[in-house]
């Protein structure tokens, strides 16, 4: 064979065609096949729109972009090195994404006349035909057809056969960089154990692929992708709502507690429920109410009843139960709600990531009012700040605002999981007796200042709670002043405090002192990353910390931001971080936004530096 | 029910909070009765949770000696939908006010019904707002001036049990403030129901609408205007019990019983569903007055109950699959490791 | 109707937006349906507007060359409420899914029926969350397995038109998207209604609830499975027209026309509550299959509408104090000079 | 007769008894009278708690304070000159606010032992008689008796009767401040028109208990208060929510549109709702949804037909209404949205004042979703303010938050009244042509950033709108990423935009650069400029400015700021506008916080200011 082999130490492929085209399907397997040979990866699905739009159209583009090599990937990639497209439209929509000199994998029957016109492309015009791909390695594959004749006496009727299109590009991708088959081959034969036909013909169709690229004299070079030399140990792969739900049912688990989970189906957070509906045999009960205000409801029902009442949902969602968040902070009742952010504002643009729902957690909510937050960074993270989450709700007897966001949510990377006993204890004790004499005082706190927790159906601790303001110590309806101040500043005291348990700030990347400290929180976590490592690579003084805990920040927080000459708080939205950080510490923090419902780009972040170490070259000299 | 788990008595369940409605108003009745019949249900009074919303009707609570919240407007419902979802064992009751319950909390009330979890949920119907000072309900009569209608309210009013009806609710009853003994059978009945238990009871607030009931409360009116229903006998009321009422069709028609016979009677059925609609609805037709107000338990049906099919669910799924076990569910279906 | 305000056809309201709707699904059918209907109503374009919550069916004002607004889930209907109480000269249809009515939005659409607002809603029920990708609504069938009840939904489904019935709509109507002529003649009626008119659409979401209403719809099984109600008109039904529904008291029951003649069929009067009411639940009782399930107008009445009492009031105060003066209004009753 | 006149400055009075002792109609009678006579006055009606208690007890006290002066009364008093009580329970509440040598006029009757014992007094102690009111000049009255006499030969029953014993209490006081019975004379013709024996009973009370001062020997001194030098002109009382009803009614007139407003009962909101649903003949509708959610809702219906809609509510009922008011400045309809703030959270303190829910206001909504935020510092200018939010929610197209409070919702004072004539305009074109071509633009923007307002009716202008991002001029969907930015930048700078069209921030009080100033915002004007006023007359050098625009800020907010030395943030809240304050200009503002559910009182302030130039006394000194 006439091809040469080339090393890459990393690789960015999008798989894009029609919403019917199995693009989801054949980025997960190249996933998991990709994984298992000790890459690195990390992933992002782009769906379409909401509603699914006639076939061909450009609205009706699935994508699944996937990052591997043989470093850490933090992302899913800027640009891309190689387009797999299955029609035209995919083509239209993903080929700005696509790096100088890339290569492109096209299936030329998705570029016949129909598939033209549906994509929009003026009559007459072939991309492929037409030069406008010049500068690009284009493979044009007569996918339908190759994928016809392997299967010409399997008996399948044509469009059955058809189906197995996206098992042909899947076998020349492996081809290309030099994958073996097996992983998917046992997929398929779990996948379809009932219909050993098709099992044949998808297995048919993939060796098909593989050879073609073997055979075929049209590709010139074969790839190689060494596996990263990550930690040792047992990797699955993770998605973010995937890893929150397991996170929240590990939380159950390990607080002995029953896990409630109540909410109203949302993008980008109804996976979850999905999720978590499969595991009722671990006592999970999932609750789909009739609308947000009573799902938050219903998780503060079952946190009275002695479960662990979680709610989840995304920003229109969010907004619904905030007056029921407020009831739970007065009841001081444990309360997980998950927040799964997207586009805003309103139903803004819902299938899209963003950011824009910190100030809402923090302060959203009606009277002096304050919860905990903290934030997801990675996919993997997830499962760690939910756990979090529930750990402080349980242990300071309050409401906790977990953010997670549509980039994370539905990304996806290796994830060496954790044994069940190497995760932490979440203690819990119900109140068994009475607490001040004969007499049991629901508001009498603890050092941390929690108070008890006694659920109904202990004999002596029946008591009342509810949302008027209460007394100290005894929880009675209270309308006196004094006991109101003391009331609102106890509550404040309590989730500040929270600080002296939770870890201190470190840095990721760069020197305690350097001259552009980046603050990053959330799922920019990776981009902020990557970004930051060139710019090491390059030599220049930055530095990265990346926030979990929102509120209240860690205790060092402050003296840390302090060392560095400038903070730069990049966010996806109009600036919101950088407001609380600005307000509680007066230091002079810059903002970099970015509002396209994407995640930053490594450029974004890099020409932001830049920016800032030539505005204040000077400065920064003279030191 | 055992004489051991009976350890508490009415005065147990007084709380040592001031009760803070105005005097006169029909809410201490309904108390007062609550307190004498929860005792003789044969429950743990630490088993027993009364949830509210907000009104005054919702203060209740805080005057019951049992687990309470006294939560948000219109939310009760829900909030119990999730402790009766973690808690099949507890003895949930919801107290809630025709503005919490069918104005702001309507949603959460016909879901909870529909549904059908196992609970008691007592609505104080004053057809008003009380504790906001008197603006009109979702249950004043069109017309009625309040603070918020000074020209006369235009709202057309639910009918509540007609509304129960139609959300599939699995027992619906009707009692009032000012008949102690119907008011505690009707308790009883309401608790006894394996199901969403609604009990509609007229309540007289004597500030903000007082009189709403009067027809139905005082003595020289009450027996020509309300028809006590009870399974398996006539409708039959009157000042001296000389009325009764016949199904013609699907129309009611009061007749003589001077005329006709009690054997010809509608005799009441509380599983019927069909004729519990025409009950409800027989005094919404304002052109035939005759008709009495009914009270006693309209409907009656016996259907699952929501935390039941959960637990059971549960259940059937461990069986299948095996108790979750924690460690497989994070290793998940595809593991690989680096070495 | 007269001819020049029959400006427009339904041509004409096909906006430039691509109609993004899954290939097959119903909402196609109903769109082209109710553009086909429009320009007969005697409306002019520019007074009709459509509102609607969120949902895949709540896109449709997007494909309506009218006036429009895609709103927030569930509350279409309020929306369309604060419209019409200050604009009682527009054309109002309200689109809304299962869930975007019968969940999250609930409690506006009890409302809106118990005020009578005059409005057109049109319910597009498809028995499932089709935006959201195939989670179980409040009208999805108990054990039906969905994304969101992987071993069966445990759910009681809700009966729409008894729901409607219960909150006293004044209109309730059934239709199905693969039958465009019984379709079109009901948008006619929903229309023509004075009041909150519902009219409840089967819809098949392809996608996430494919064949929900396959015995309604197709050939083979619709003739034994429906009933086509009008107003005056015997019920019967059956592959041949055969088979007829009697009313023994308030049971509904099927007799075979060979039996039984049509004069002693049930007669459907729309302005019967009470037959209406057993009308919609006739496919309610699980043991008796037998009953086909209706379409067609179960029920109106005339009563007055919101708007119009609004009008109504405002011009009584008018009347009784004059038009307001904002210069007497800033004084008030009681002032006095500084000098 | 034996009695001296003493001129006083200034007076607090307390009227205090039973919610059925008539104690509200004779603060207002009082009120009226004193305002006839030209002094200035502050009145705070002081209900009890939501559920009126059994008579005689604590809780069922019912209060009415007022303030009345020869010069301009900024509140309504911290301490009482005079304390009316009618029962043992009004004397138990109210006598921690007496001033030492203040004055008691106690009815006797009020302190049987039935009384003693409800007020909860220890067995066999009657506050008047146990010497505990030493050091106050104590008046005991047998008012029940008085007034029993004053009617026996009336023929009106006991009950009857004893109804007028407000009248005696009434009667004396304008005795002893030297007031004319005429206006309360008129008030009682006309308010029991169809019953002159009501009438009669009334008046002979009245006049009993003026006569009683005249005559009896116990009351050594006469007041005189005399006229405060107000402005010339026309004056009546008013109220906060009345002056906000009639602030919004004169928008509609004023713009030339019909006024909507929905609304669910809440207190302190609902008599917005009570006072506006009396002027239908204005052509105002009033409608009481089912909730908030549907309230806010039908007003955005409304706004879409081309009424002026408002929705008004308190902060729960506000926190309901954050989903919908998204859904507002995404379609950019205006939008006025009242909240007359209470205590939080939750159901907090429903019946006392707080301004916690400005964070609420300015970031509680999911997604960057700013809108403008007015606030009105005193009864009257709720007037004022709530025009203002009318005038930019139809000049911007945008949802605007109107601030109330408790306090300034239920107080009153007088109120020199505009002409009609002299109110601006507001000027609304509704759009009715095409503005591209043959093509309709709805998200086409004016120099404001303002999109036209095209309500249904008009041919032509058929357009939809949604709360999907939508594309910029067309406003049809678009999820395009640069579009979905440059919306949310557009949206931002139209509501920063509206900076240019209020009026710059003045200083109230005190000097452009003084060491002190004090920032304040919405009802704490009156207690502030108290306060300024008397620091300023200790020669001290503070200053007082009072923000009524909240976002955006005054323009010259920031210059203002610079020019004095300490910046303190008076508020009745945990800090909230000193966030904002500290993250925009990075200026170390201070907090002066009081959570107790009432007003500030002058001291709070002066100790705040004390302490701040005692710490910095060497700054100020070497300056
Ligand atoms: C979210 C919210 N909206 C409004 C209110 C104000 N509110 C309290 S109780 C009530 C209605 C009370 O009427 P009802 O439920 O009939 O009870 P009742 O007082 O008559 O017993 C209202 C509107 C509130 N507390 N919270
Ligand atoms: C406040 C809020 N909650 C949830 C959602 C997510 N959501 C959008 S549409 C929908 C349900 C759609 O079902 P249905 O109303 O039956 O309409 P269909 O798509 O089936 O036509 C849900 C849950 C949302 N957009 N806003
Ligand atoms: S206002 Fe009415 S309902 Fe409320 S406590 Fe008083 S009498 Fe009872
Ligand atoms: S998901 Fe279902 S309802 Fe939605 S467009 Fe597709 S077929 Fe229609
Ligand atoms: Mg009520
Ligand atoms: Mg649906």
């Amino acid at each position: 064979m006439n091809f040469s082999t080339e090393v890459k130490e990393d690789v960015t492929i999008m798989f894009a065609g029609d919403s019917g085209d199995g693009i989801q399907l054949t980025g997960a397997q190249f996933t998991d096949t990709t994984a298992l040979f000790g890459n690195d990866i990390s992933t992002f699905p782009n769906f379409p729109a909401e509603i699914r739009a006639p076939q061909g159209t450009v609205a009706g583009v699935s994508g699944f972009q996937l990052h591997f090599g043989s470093a850490k990937m933090n992302t899913p990639g800027d640009e891309l090195d190689v387009l797999v497209v299955m029609n035209a439209a995919a083509l239209k929509v993903n080929l700005k994404n696509l790096k100088k000199g890339g290569i492109i994998v096209a299936n030329t029957d998705g570029f016949d006349p129909k598939n033209l016109k549906l994509a929009k492309y003026p009559e007459g015009v072939n991309p492929l035909k037409n030069g406008s791909l010049e500068g690009f390695k284009v493979y044009e594959i007569d996918v339908t057809k190759h994928t016809k004749s392997a299967l010409q006496d399997s008996g399948l009727g044509t469009k059955e056969a058809e189906r197995s299109k996206n098992m042909f590009v899947l076998g020349f991708i492996y081809w290309m960089y030099n994958r073996n088959l097996d992983n998917t081959i046992k997929f398929i034969e779990e996948k379809f154990k009932k219909r050993p036909d098709i099992i044949e013909a998808n297995l048919k169709v993939l060796h098909a692929g593989f050879n073609f690229g073997e055979t075929s004299e049209a590709v010139g070079t074969r790839y190689e992708v060494k596996p990263a030399p990550m930690p040792k140990g047992m990797y699955r792969g993770i998605m973010g709502n995937q890893a929150t739900a397991l996170g929240l049912i590990a939380a159950a688990e390990k607080s002995g507690l029953n896990l409630f989970y109540g909410t109203y189906p949302i993008t980008p957070a109804s996976d979850i429920l999905h999720e978590l509906s499969k595991f009722k045999n671990f006592g999970v009960k999932t609750y789909q109410a009739e609308d947000e205000i009573a799902a938050v409801c219903a998780a503060i029902g079952a946190s009275f009843g002695g479960a662990l009442g979680v709610t989840g949902s995304s920003g229109p969602g969010i907004a619904l139960k905030t007056e029921a968040i407020g009831l739970a902070l007065m009841l001081e009742l444990p309360l997980v709600i998950v927040n799964v952010q997207r586009g805003g504002p309103s139903t803004g643009l819902p299938t899209k990531t963003e950011q824009a729902d910190l100030l809402q957690a923090v302060y959203g909510r009606n009277g002096e009012a304050p919860v905990a937050v903290v934030a997801a960074k990675t996919p993997s993270n997830c499962f760690d700040m939910v756990f979090e989450a529930c750990r402080l709700a349980l242990e300071f007897m309050t409401p906790v605002m977990f953010l997670s966001d549509g980039y994370i949510a539905n990304g996806a990377e290796p994830w060496r999981f954790p044994l069940a006993n190497d995760l932490k204890a979440i203690p819990v004790s119900f109140a068994k007796e009475k607490n001040q004499g004969d007499k049991f005082m629901p508001y009498l706190r603890d050092e941390k200042l929690a108070r008890p927790w006694a659920v109904p159906g202990v004999a002596g601790l029946e008591h009342r709670i509810g949302g008027i303001e209460k007394e100290d110590i005894t929880g009675n309806i209270s309308y006196d002043p004094d006991n109101h101040e003391k009331m609102v500043k106890t509550r404040a005291a309590k989730i500040a405090g929270i600080a002296s348990y939770i870890p201190l700030q470190t840095i990721d990347q760069g020197a305690e002192n350097a001259d552009v400290l980046l603050l990053g929180w959330g799922g920019t976590y990776g981009a902020l990353r990557n970004a930051v490592s060139e710019l090491l690579a390059e030599g220049l003084s930055v530095a990265h910390a990346h926030l979990t805990y929102l509120n209240p920040f860690p205790k060092n927080l402050e003296s840390l931001l302090r060392k560095h000459k400038y903070i730069l708080i990049p966010e996806l939205n109009n600036g919101q971080l950088v407001k609380i950080i600005r307000d509680k510490f007066l230091i002079d923090a810059q903002s970099l936004t970015k509002i396209q419902g994407l995640p930053f780009y490594t450029t974004d972040i890099k020409n932001a530096v830049y920016a800032i170490l030539k505005k204040h070259s000077e400065n920064l000299v003279c030191n | 029910m055992s004489t051991d788990i009976n350890n508490f008595t009415a005065k147990d369940l007084i709380t040592d909070q001031e009760v803070r409605w105005c005097p006169g108003c029909g809410d201490y009745s309904i108390l007062k009765q609550v307190q004498t019949v929860l005792p003789e249900l044969g429950l743990k009074r630490e088993d027993i949770v009364f949830i509210s919303g907000i009104g005054c009707s919702s203060r209740f609570p805080y005057y019951m000696e049992t687990y309470g919240m006294h939560s948000i407007h219109g939310r009760a419902t829900a909030i119990a939908s999730g402790l009766k979802s973690v808690r099949n064992d507890l003895s949930v009751w919801i107290i809630t006010g025709d503005g919490d319950s069918l104005s702001i909390g309507g949603n959460h009330f016909i879901h909870l019904l529909r549904r059908n979890f196992n609970v008691n949920i007592l609505l104080f119907n004053n057809e008003i707002y009380g504790l906001t000072k008197g603006q009109y309900s979702p249950t004043t009569q069109t017309g009625q001036v309040t603070k918020s209608s000074p020209y006369g309210a235009l709202d057309h009013a639910f009918n509540p049990a007609a509304l129960c009806l139609g959300a599939d609710a699995s027992f619906v009853a009707r009692s009032m403030d000012r008949d102690p003994l119907h008011l505690r059978q009707m308790l009883k009945r309401t608790h006894e129901h394996q199901g969403a238990a609604v009990l509609e009871i007229y309540q007289n607030c004597n500030v903000f609408n007082d009189g709403a009931f009067e027809v139905f409360t005082e003595k020289t009116t009450k027996k020509g205007n309300t028809l006590f229903v009870t399974h398996g006998e006539p409708l039959i009321f009157g000042e001296s019990n000389n009325k009764g009422i016949v199904l013609e069709g699907t129309t009611p028609r009061v007749v003589d019983l001077e005329n006709t016979s009690t054997n010809d009677l509608w005799i009441h059925d509380e599983q019927d569903r069909n004729k519990a609609n025409i009950l409800v609805r027989m005094f919404d037709n304002p052109s035939d007055d005759s008709l009495p107000r009914p009270f006693g338990v309209f409907y009656s049906e016996n259907r699952p109950c929501y935390e039941d099919l959960m637990i059971e669910q549960v259940e059937e799924v461990t069986n299948k699959f095996g108790k979750g076990n924690l460690d497989a569910l994070l290793r998940g279906k595809s593991v690989y490791e680096i070495k």
